[in-house]
């Protein structure tokens, strides 16, 4: 693959990664929350293609983005939705 | 250091940052384990980074891959951190899964997910018990 | 007005964490990335394809690169290193999960309460829905065979396998929100591929080179590339992605509760 | 001299790209989680289906792939598309304001109080 193009999609993966785990911290609402942090884990597995580890990738597309993110969801059903001050939206 | 260091160290390290930031500045449990989740994915990430070699190709041989296996010295990137991050991943979740049961146990016993101050759910159980 | 406040008050949090990451980057300057640094070891004027003296090298993972296909039959180097190379840290890790599940059940038995008892009704899953996830959970579960089966040819293995056919389970749940997969037959499951993963370890222990969890039949049987190639690796592989696959939808179950 | 294949093959993966281009215009512009949720279907049934055949009519190695591949889409999108729907529906989420038709309320209501029978 050309350097460049490795560079560049690195970067942008990179900008989405980040943005996305600051919208998980900052949201109120966990279930939005849960969902974006599945976002998080799927750009990695992207990445950990782009570093040549395909088993990795396999593993994290699976277990970051489903599992983690449905027992998250379990979990804050059985809890509050909302965190403190945070339902007006 | 070249620009590719730059971009996946400084990427990776800000990544951890978020999470870092997410663990203080939250006061929910479960904001806290997505936070702890976040910068578990930086530190795999980091690792297998480490491992990587330019312009090498996945550490597969044979088969469609086109990789003699005779010659896999010179032409693959480093299998050991894969590794490593492989069984990291895995009980990564289970961790995570135990972290989510005690917050809910938590919940339970308080009322609410919110961590007031460290000692809350142990000296003011009686009056907060709805 | 409630936005600033909260920023206000995690100011010393983010100024915290930029500083943890500025100390991390300084010490990663000196990290070259994209470098080989596992062939230092090497002599200068080394072809690829070239034999090595692999008795004086120290470099594990040069080692592992340079012997992994002749001594462990397998054309994923991740899965020779994951279950023959460091096969022990591997049932560890499988040891662990086990805790992990067993500790989440124990818990969840500790903190039920009462209300969570009266089962509410719920609405019965939609028509497509429900034909839809009975349609794609075979091809799912098939899949997740496939990878572990392939483990030691293509990217995958046990653990992802496992995986896979964990969240095939998931889809089980959302098209019969009121069936679960039973306790018993994921736990007969579950400590079966266990066994056989022990089990398989001291066929290492009777066999020439007398070290559990040894794979002295890799090559016998085929070249690099082949199903059979790896010995005993793709069986044990096959016990690790049963367990694995068995734990998860367990754990995935315990934490799902009563259907709720 | 390019080859017939690698022409078709880059004919599909044209079209395919542009309608995930539409798709993704789709998602950002559109009102309400429905609308979204027809802009995201369509860009993946066209999309990315037309995306996998040209991979494979270009590398003939991997047509079969291809092929299972945009079949396994095929039957797992629509019904994806309508749990997410349906979900979004049951928990609550408005219509847009400019919406004229719902069916699936009244429908929905017969169904709880057979339910609760």
């Amino acid at each position: 693959m050309n350097e460049l193009v490795f560079i560049a999609l690195a970067t942008l993966m990179f900008i989405l990664m980040i943005a996305l785990a600051v919208m998980v911290i900052r949201s109120k609402d966990l279930i939005k929350a849960a969902i974006l942090l599945s976002g998080v884990s799927l750009i990695a597995s992207f990445v950990f293609v782009l570093l040549r580890a395909p088993d990795v990738a396999m593993a994290e597309a699976s277990i970051g983005s489903a599992l983690t993110a449905i027992i998250l969801v379990f979990a804050i059903k059985k809890t509050n939705r909302f965190e403190e001050g945070g339902e007006e939206k | 250091m070249n620009g590719l260091a730059l971009v996946f160290y400084g990427g990776i390290l800000l990544l951890i940052a978020v999470g870092i930031w997410g663990i203080l500045s939250r006061r929910n449990l479960i904001k806290v384990i997505m936070a702890i989740t976040i910068i578990a994915t930086g530190v795999n990430l980091l690792l297998v980074s480490v491992g990587y070699i330019s312009g090498r190709a996945a550490p597969i041989v044979g088969g469609d891959t086109g990789i003699d296996a005779s010659s896999t010295t010179g032409s693959v990137v480093d299998p050991i951190p894969q590794a490593l991050v492989l069984t990291a991943i895995v009980i990564g979740l289970a961790t995570t899964a135990l972290a989510l049961v005690a917050a809910v146990g938590y919940y339970r016993k308080t009322g609410s997910l919110e961590l007031k101050s460290w000692s809350y759910g142990l000296t003011n159980e009686k009056e907060v018990k709805k | 007005m409630m936005e600033r406040t909260t920023f206000h008050r995690s100011l010393p949090a983010i100024a915290l964490a930029l500083l943890f990451a500025a100390t991390l980057f300084v010490a990663f300057v000196e990290v070259d990335f994209g470098e080989p640094r596992i062939e230092e070891e090497l002599p200068v004027n080394y072809q690829p394809g070239e034999e090595i003296d692999t008795e004086n090298i120290t470099t594990p993972g040069l080692r592992y690169l340079a012997n992994s296909s002749e001594e462990t039959g397998s054309a994923n180097l991740v899965t020779a290193v994951v279950v023959n190379y460091r096969g022990f840290d591997t049932l560890g890790e499988v040891t662990i999960l086990f805790l992990a599940a067993t500790g989440v059940g124990a818990l969840l038995s500790f903190i039920k309460d009462d209300d969570e008892k009266k089962k509410k009704k719920i609405l019965p899953p939609s028509l497509i829905l429900n034909k839809g996830a009975r349609l794609v959970l075979p091809l799912i579960i098939l899949f997740g065979v496939y990878v572990f089966l392939h483990g030691h040819l293509s990217p995958g293995g046990g653990f992802q396998g496992g995986v896979i056919i964990a969240s095939g389970m998931l889809l089980f749940y959302i098209a019969e929100p009121t069936k679960g997969a039973s306790h018993k037959v994921i736990s007969i499951i579950e400590s079966t591929a266990g066994l056989a993963f022990i089990g398989l370890g001291i066929v290492g222990l009777m066999t020439a080179s007398k070290i559990f969890l040894a794979n002295d039949f890799a090559g016998d049987w085929g070249e690099v590339g082949m199903l059979v190639s790896a010995g005993l690796l793709p069986l044990i592989y096959i016990a690790i992605g049963f367990k694995v696959g068995s734990e998860m939808t367990g754990l995935v179950e315990k934490m799902r509760g009563d259907g709720s | 001299m390019i080859a017939i294949n690698v022409i078709i093959g880059m004919v599909l993966i044209i079209i395919g790209l542009s309608f995930q281009v539409l798709g993704a215009l789709g998602l950002i512009r559109l009102p309400d989680v429905y609308n979204r949720l027809q802009a995201a279907t369509k860009s993946i049934t066209l999309g990315a289906i037309s995306i996998a055949i040209g991979v494979g009519v270009m590398d003939p190695t991997l047509l079969t792939k291809a092929i299972l591949v945009a079949v396994f889409l095929l039957i797992t999108n629509p019904i994806s598309s309508h749990a997410i729907a349906r979900g979004a529906y049951r928990s609550g989420v408005p219509l847009w304001k400019g919406s004229v038709v719902d069916k699936y309320g009244p429908a929905l209501e017969r169904k709880e109080r057979e339910v609760k029978e």
